[in-house]
């Protein structure tokens, strides 16, 4: 142990935030009497330069040895703080910080107990903070390499970013082609861009950039390691084609006893695909891969009299027998990209989705507009009867978004403006059609949203604010039953067609990667950053990072924008070449250990072995910790019957005097 | 007794989940009972379960303990060792004869800022209903 | 039991260049005591025992011998312990070796199958206690007392210990060499030790522990002969950080045995040692029983039956109970 | 010195007139394990031969606070020991124990707590009619009828009490039940004689002491000392069940700024008893505890005080739990002489 603790104890106003709630003074004042409590100071933001000023000169001129700061979670400052007390040379892990914001000052609203309640925190600090150590961190190389799992236009604009800086790129992508949804997409708001035209060049800039390997069709089944060291196993599901071979002529898929006949995924359903197929035209890599669960081959293990693919394939390219590939590399860091599911329009089944062909959502529209989708850009819908032109188009805004009665409270942030563009494009396409959107708010809020709203309303766009309560069947047309809450006007609104404005949600397999990585959800069901200001890319885990919408919905604006976000921060440990190992990790006295291996059992990082040591002369086994494995989390000392191996910071020789400090009636 | 008690109850929480779900009931000024100090450990697995006993005998009149749900545990399985070791300890206080109410475990995720505030209003109104516990607490006995 | 033939086994194994000592039972120095003895050569194999007074769990012998440090050059004797075990005992004996408290190899487990062995207050209440040394034997179902050239017959019911009515491996689990044939077990009967106590509410409950532990003396013998308590630095006895104070009073009192208990939770074999050696008679057994049961029905867990398992407390179930959590 | 008899029928008046808190053997579990206070529902003493734990608590107990102080400050206040106590029902032994071990805590310094406690009680014996299974009082300088360190000695006489007066302090307490009593004739005192002889007579245990003390030294690396400690578990049993066992533990409690500082009892026969900060054990094995449970017992003590420190009343034997005998070790002590 070093000198004597000095502490300095610091209590934070932050404005009013926590002084409204907590005398900061008498907290301040009930401190000063604390053991070991040198000076005790009240500010008003601690955090701010003059505020950390102030501890810095106490440090150099009270001789202080151990800093407590009184203010917001640990989570917003501790390492602000951890800094200032570093620069005027003391260790950094000599500052606790005392909650008395986000689990005080704001969850309470009477003074006399918030202060009352702030006293307890900083008295528990206080009898930490002396009986902390100086803990030093370690460092290590870093892997110069990023994996990338989802390869859309976040996916595919991060890889692109890191590997132009240099580093290598592993870009898994689950479907046979990079692209995601933007390859979906007809054109984009509110600039009406081809989306194929701006998203086509940056896939074969992927497929063609030295330092991305990109692997499709494919999986990440194991992440082990940490920052800088991530050791990794992707699955390459087998294509039953050679991809070195095959050309993409396409001959396969014509030949195919199948063709024509299989739903496609990429044409949400509404056209038909063979069995051997590439999903869209530009789709990269350019090769074909046969979809086992319909080949009739790989499902009955006969096709025919031979399959036909194989017959027409002039390369040689189709292999039955081909197997998955598992492919294991290191990498220093990880951007999750998975991007996201639309909602199910079933799940309303007011509107009638499931029943009426004539109801369809705006993914399908995409398509449908697109001049590469299944009508080659014609706007036809079955109307149950007969495919017909629409005349009278109606589009609900907000299906699956804003709206508890599904569980998604949040706003999808994307339909108003797809809405509005789809709208544009019909208009387009059939000049005297009447449209109308009934929407609850239209929200506008991005760089020529407002504008393009303006514009396609000047485009005879009707905008009805009411939220339809039921669509139904009357003879050919299809009727939606709205309130115009402008006018408190009831309204039967016969149509030709309905499109669902479905929103947003969370990937339905996200808990693999959940798994995976130890990223958890934030209350929407999407990936949760470490900060949702501050660290908007960030995860708790370190060196994984999020981008696009598997975080939460977004435009492509802003998809693109947190992409180079996560790829910027990626590449830190990169870049740098060293990760800094968590100084806050578990140590053995192995005086004390009886080499039961409790800890070794429970590790979840296979941190910790045993060992055998020569204990005066007798040979045993005891614990031994890998510091750069392990991570802190203490699970191997609370179940170690002779409290023999510790986490450093959080030893029970520190933990107990908090207990006592909170427990006790003074 | 007395009508005007107010439990002390120590939590142990654990960093990643509930304590970021309680700093998240703080973000959005969900208030409730002060009655509850936090104690912030990296993972439910690091809480010994000596630790509640300890917290009853220093004073505390109640003990919460809360971490990540099942499956979400930052460190993979902590928690699933802190449910069972807990659920026996519990087990062993309450035949002991410590009021079960005394004691809880909750999983609270970083995002339910609500569920933190419906934990800790659970957890104090049940310390409430068992009393004041004098047990064994260290300072009943005469110095 | 033949005591020919563990006479003769004993003298086979500790006649072996490799074995230091086998650890065994032997009279006690008066009345219905029997002694553990520590058996160097062949000759002293001849006081060797097995009877119904042979309560002593001798397991915890392997645990408890001291390291102190070595001249410097001279080597560690690591000779193999040989030591007899009943039922109960041997469970202790795998429940170290999932804890590698000793290495297989180390030990010669002699299996004593075990028909049941006696409370000796029980024992003593019944048939007082003379100061020559008495012999009680196995008889059938029930025991004969031998005193003085005559044969008493004891009832079994009147005398076995708690731990053997409740008893489920009477057969060792663990062992090198048995002696003699199995015995069948028998139909335990209900735990109402502890069963009584959960029937109480929490209040009586407390009630009644605490009579208990107010009456602790803190002497430790319930740590020291429990197999399974062989940590060399206990944490209870640690002052750095103190979890229990050393003053002996109900709160540091009750503190210990709630921490005792809850170390033994998913370990204790019951074994029923920490209860026969209370010197101010504290019921140990039925804590450690209740947690043992609390382990087996909710968890589906035994400890001290496979030496290879895991580790209760250092393993867990994706599916274990968590109705208790909020 | 009087000698008065006390009806069995009287015995709740009588302990209900005594100026001071009465302690007597309290039934727990079926067995009179402790001394207690007197709750007021007992009608007589129960059945006991001796209790588990023995009364040396009552003077010494197990946890005594010395102090109480606040960090950074000089003062400290020690606790007022002020209760005056009666011990009805102690046994010879455990009152001889009292009056070897008060030469310990006289020698070199005063220990005013210990001498505080024995001054505020009295304690009013019980002889032996039927002493146990392994008392061997009588081969340690005692007897079931010893009056050493008494203030009263009570003889059971079926229906009745004697009561004699040893001490002035016994004398005073008599007179406080003076109507309760009558003069004892000396047919009861020829009766007396008896159950003393015949209680002597039941004792069957012994121990030859002529030599161990002066011989102990000389069995230091004796074979002895490994074979009877093989089979000992380290509890303490033995010692804080022995009447004369007196080694207590000095340690500090604190809460927050508040602290105290007390003593606890200890046992040779813990490892940590002899411990060094620096991690090195002078008694490094259960071998040299036991050796130094009988050395001090049995030679230090006479040593010392001329006295041995052990007064026969088979505790550390009846209640080991693997059958340490100290009258075996003894013998083989004598033997190995």
């Amino acid at each position: 142990m070093t000198d004597k603790p000095r502490i300095g104890l610091y209590v934070c106003h932050c404005g009013i935030n926590i002084s409204a709630t907590v005398d900061v003074d008498a907290v301040a004042k009930y401190a000063q009497n604390l053991p070991n409590v040198h000076v005790a100071r009240t500010y008003s933001y601690m955090c701010s330069e003059p505020g950390q000023a102030l501890i810095k000169k106490d440090i150099r001129e009270q001789g202080l040895n151990r800093v407590i700061v009184a203010s917001c979670s640990p989570r917003m400052h501790e390492k602000t703080f951890r800094k200032a007390v570093q620069e005027e040379g003391l260790n950094p892990y000599f500052l606790e910080i005392a909650n008395i914001r986000e689990q005080c000052s704001w969850v309470h609203e009477d003074m006399t107990e918030g202060t009352a309640k702030a006293k307890k925190l900083v008295a528990s600090a206080v009898a930490k903070v002396r009986l902390l150590e100086p803990l030093e961190s370690t460092e290590v190389d870093a892997e110069p390499a990023a994996l990338i799992i989802g390869a859309g236009i976040a996916g595919i604009q991060a890889a692109l970013d890191i590997a132009d800086a240099g580093f290598k790129v592993y870009l898994v992508e689950k479907s046979p082609s990079i692209g995601g949804r933007m390859a979906q997409l007809d054109k984009t708001f509110p600039t009406l861009d081809c989306s194929a035209c701006i998203l086509t060049p940056k896939m074969v800039d992927c497929a063609s950039h030295p330092n991305i390997e990109l692997l499709t069709y494919a999986k990440v089944e194991e992440v082990d390691g940490f920052v800088g060291n991530f050791t990794i196993k992707v699955r390459k599901k087998a294509r039953y084609v050679d991809v070195d071979k095959c050309t993409g002529c396409g001959e396969c898929a014509k030949a195919c006893r199948l063709a024509n006949r299989i739903t496609s995924e990429f044409d949400e359903g509404m056209g038909k695909r063979s069995a051997i197929y590439m999903p869209f035209p530009q789709a990269v890599p350019a090769k074909y891969t046969i979809d086992p669960e319909n080949c009739l081959m790989l499902t009955r293990g006969k096709c025919g009299k031979g399959p036909k693919c194989e017959e027409a394939c002039q390369a040689g390219a189709i292999n039955f027998e081909q197997q998955d590939e598992i492919v294991e590399f290191k990498v220093g860091a990880i951007i999750v990209a998975t991007g996201f599911d639309t909602f199910d329009a079933s799940r309303k089944p007011e509107y009638g989705y499931s029943n009426y062909p004539n109801v369809i959502t705006g993914m399908e529209m995409e398509r449908l507009v697109s001049s590469s989708g299944p009508t080659g850009g014609d706007i036809k819908v079955f109307n149950g009867e007969e495919e017909i032109v629409p005349k009278e188009i109606a589009f609900i805004k907000c299906v699956g978004s804003r709206d508890a009665s599904v569980g998604n409270e949040y706003c999808s942030r994307v339909c108003c403006m797809y809405t509005a563009k789809q709208a544009h494009l019909l208009r387009e396409k059939i000049p005297d059609a009447k449209i109308r959107v009934y929407y609850i708010d239209v929200r506008a809020f991005g760089k020529g949203y407002e504008e393009f709203y303006d514009r396609v309303r000047r485009e005879n766009v009707r905008y009805i604010r009411g939220n339809p309560s039921e669509i139904f069947k009357r003879g050919k047309k299809l009727v939606v039953k709205v309130e115009d809450t402008l006018t408190a006007t009831p309204l039967e609104d016969e149509v030709d067609m309905v499109v669902l404005a479905v929103g947003l949600e969370p990937r339905a397999d996200m808990r693999e990667v959940m798994d995976l990585l130890r990223l958890s959800q934030s209350g929407d069901k999407f990936f949760m950053e470490a900060h949702p200001k501050l660290r908007p890319v960030d995860t708790a885990t370190d060196g994984v990072f999020l981008a696009g919408c598997c975080q939460g919905p977004k435009d492509i604006p802003d998809t693109v924008a947190q992409a180079k976000g996560a790829a910027a921060s990626a590449m830190v440990p990169l870049a740098s070449g060293k990760v800094t190992i968590n100084a806050q990790v578990a140590t053995v006295n192995e005086a004390t250990c009886r080499g039961c291996g409790y800890c070794v059992s429970v590790c979840p990082y296979s941190a910790i072995e045993l060992v055998t040591v020569n204990r005066f002369g007798h040979e045993l086994e005891v614990a031994r910790v890998n510091e750069a494995l392990c991570k802190g989390c203490g699970s191997c000392s609370s179940v170690c019957l002779s409290d023999s191996i510790q986490p450093k910071s959080f030893r029970d020789r520190q933990i107990l005097p908090q207990i006592a400090a909170l427990g006790g009636t003074r | 007794m007395s009508e005007d008690f107010e439990p002390n109850i120590v939590a142990f929480l654990c960093n990643w989940c509930s304590y970021a779900g309680a700093d998240l009931a703080g973000t959005s000024r969900i208030h409730y009972p002060a009655n509850i100090k936090v104690i912030r450990v990296m993972c439910s697995g690091r809480v010994n379960p000596l630790y509640v006993m300890n917290a009853l005998q220093q004073g505390a009149d109640g003990v919460l303990v809360s971490g990540c749900h099942p499956g979400d545990c930052h460190y993979m399985e902590g928690n699933y060792y802190a449910r069972r070791r807990l659920g026996i300890f519990k087990d062993l206080l309450e035949f002991v004869g410590v009021d079960p109410r005394r004691f809880h475990m909750s999983w609270v995720s970083a995002s339910e800022g609500h569920k933190w505030k419906e934990v800790v209003e659970k957890t104090v109104e049940d310390v409430r209903a068992a009393g004041p516990f004098e047990g064994f607490r260290r300072r009943q006995i005469d110095w | 039991m033949d005591l020919e033939q563990l006479r003769k086994t004993a003298a086979e194994v500790v006649a072996k260049d490799d074995v230091k000592y086998l650890i065994g039972w032997k009279k006690g120095t008066y009345g219905y005591r029997v002694s553990p003895v520590f058996i160097e050569n062949e000759a002293d194999t001849e006081d060797l025992i097995f009877s119904p007074l042979c309560t002593a769990n001798l397991v915890t012998y392997l645990t408890l011998v001291e390291k102190p440090p070595l001249p410097r050059g001279q080597k560690p004797d690591t000779r193999k312990v040989a030591l007899m075990v009943k039922g109960c005992d041997s469970r202790a004996v795998a429940q170290i070796l999932v804890e590698k408290g000793i290495e297989r190899e180390q030990i010669i487990v002699i299996g004593c199958p075990c028909p049941g062995v006696i409370d000796v207050n029980l024992l003593v209440a019944k048939y007082p206690e003379v100061a020559e040394n008495t012999e009680l034997k196995w008889s059938g179902e029930d025991f004969v007392l031998i005193r003085g050239g005559e044969e008493i017959p004891v009832k079994r019911e009147e005398v076995l210990a708690e731990k053997c009515r409740l008893c489920r491996y009477p057969n060792p689990v663990v062992s090198d060499i048995m002696i003699g044939e199995p015995v069948k077990p028998w139909q335990t009967e209900e735990d109402t030790g502890v069963s009584e106590l959960e029937g109480k509410n929490v209040a009586e409950r407390w009630e009644y522990w605490e009579e208990q532990f107010a009456r602790c003396i803190r002497c430790y013998s319930c740590r020291n002969v429990c197999p399974l308590c062989y940590c060399e630095d206990c944490i209870l006895d640690r002052l750095n950080p103190t979890w229990i104070n050393r003053a002996v009073n109900f709160s540091e009192n009750t503190a210990f045995h709630i921490a005792r208990a809850f170390h033994l939770a998913g370990r204790c074999v019951e074994c029923g040692e920490c209860e026969r050696v209370c010197p101010v008679k504290i019921p140990l057994g039925r804590l450690n029983r209740k947690l043992a049961r609390e382990v087996r029905d909710n968890y589906g867990f035994e400890p001290g039956l496979d030496p290879d398992g895991k580790p209760f407390q250092a393993s867990y179930k994706p599916d274990d109970p968590e109705d208790f959590i909020l | 010195m009087s000698a008065m008899l006390l009806n069995k029928d009287k015995w709740p008046e009588f302990v209900g007139k005594l100026s001071g808190k009465v302690w007597v053997p309290k039934v727990e579990e079926g067995e009179a394990i402790r001394f207690g206070p007197l709750s007021g529902e007992e009608s007589k003493l129960p059945e006991y031969c001796n209790t588990r734990v023995p009364p040396k608590e009552i003077v010494f107990p197990e946890t005594e606070t010395l102090y109480c102080f606040q960090a950074d400050e000089h003062e400290m206040t020690a606790p007022e020991i002020d209760e005056r106590k009666i011990i009805i029902g102690i046994r010879p032994c455990d009152a001889r124990a009292m009056k070897i071990v008060e030469k310990l805590f006289r020698w070199d310094v005063d220990d005013p707590y210990y001498l505080k406690h024995r001054e505020l009680v009295t304690l009013v014996g019980l002889a032996c009619n039927a002493p146990g299974l392994n008392c061997f009082c009588t081969s340690v300088g005692g007897g079931p009828a010893s009056t050493e360190g008494l203030d009263i000695i009570m003889f059971d006489l079926e229906d009745r009490y004697l009561l004699e007066t040893i001490t002035e302090k016994g004398e005073a307490l008599l007179k406080e039940v003076e109507g309760l009593l009558e003069e004892a004739g000396q047919d009861v005192l020829a009766q007396k004689e008896k159950l003393i002889e015949a209680a002597e007579n039941k004792i069957s245990r012994s121990v030859d002491t002529e030599g161990i003390a002066e011989g102990l030294p000389g069995l230091w690396e004796d074979p002895l000392w490994k074979r009877v400690s093989a089979s000992c578990l380290g509890c303490g049993t033995c010692t804080y069940l022995c009447p004369t066992c007196h080694c207590f533990d000095i340690q500090d409690e604190t809460e927050g700024f508040e602290a105290r500082r007390y003593r606890t009892w200890d046992s040779c026969m813990f490892e940590e008893y002899t411990r060094h900060a620096s991690g090195h054990n002078p008694r490094p094995t259960r071998r040299e505890r036991t050796r130094n449970r009988i050395n001090h017992k049995y030679s230090y003590y006479v040593d010392k005080f001329d006295l041995i420190a052990c007064v026969g009343c088979g505790r550390c034997i009846n209640y080991c739990p693997v059958n340490i005998d100290i009258v075996e070790i003894l013998r083989q002590v004598k033997e190995a002489l």
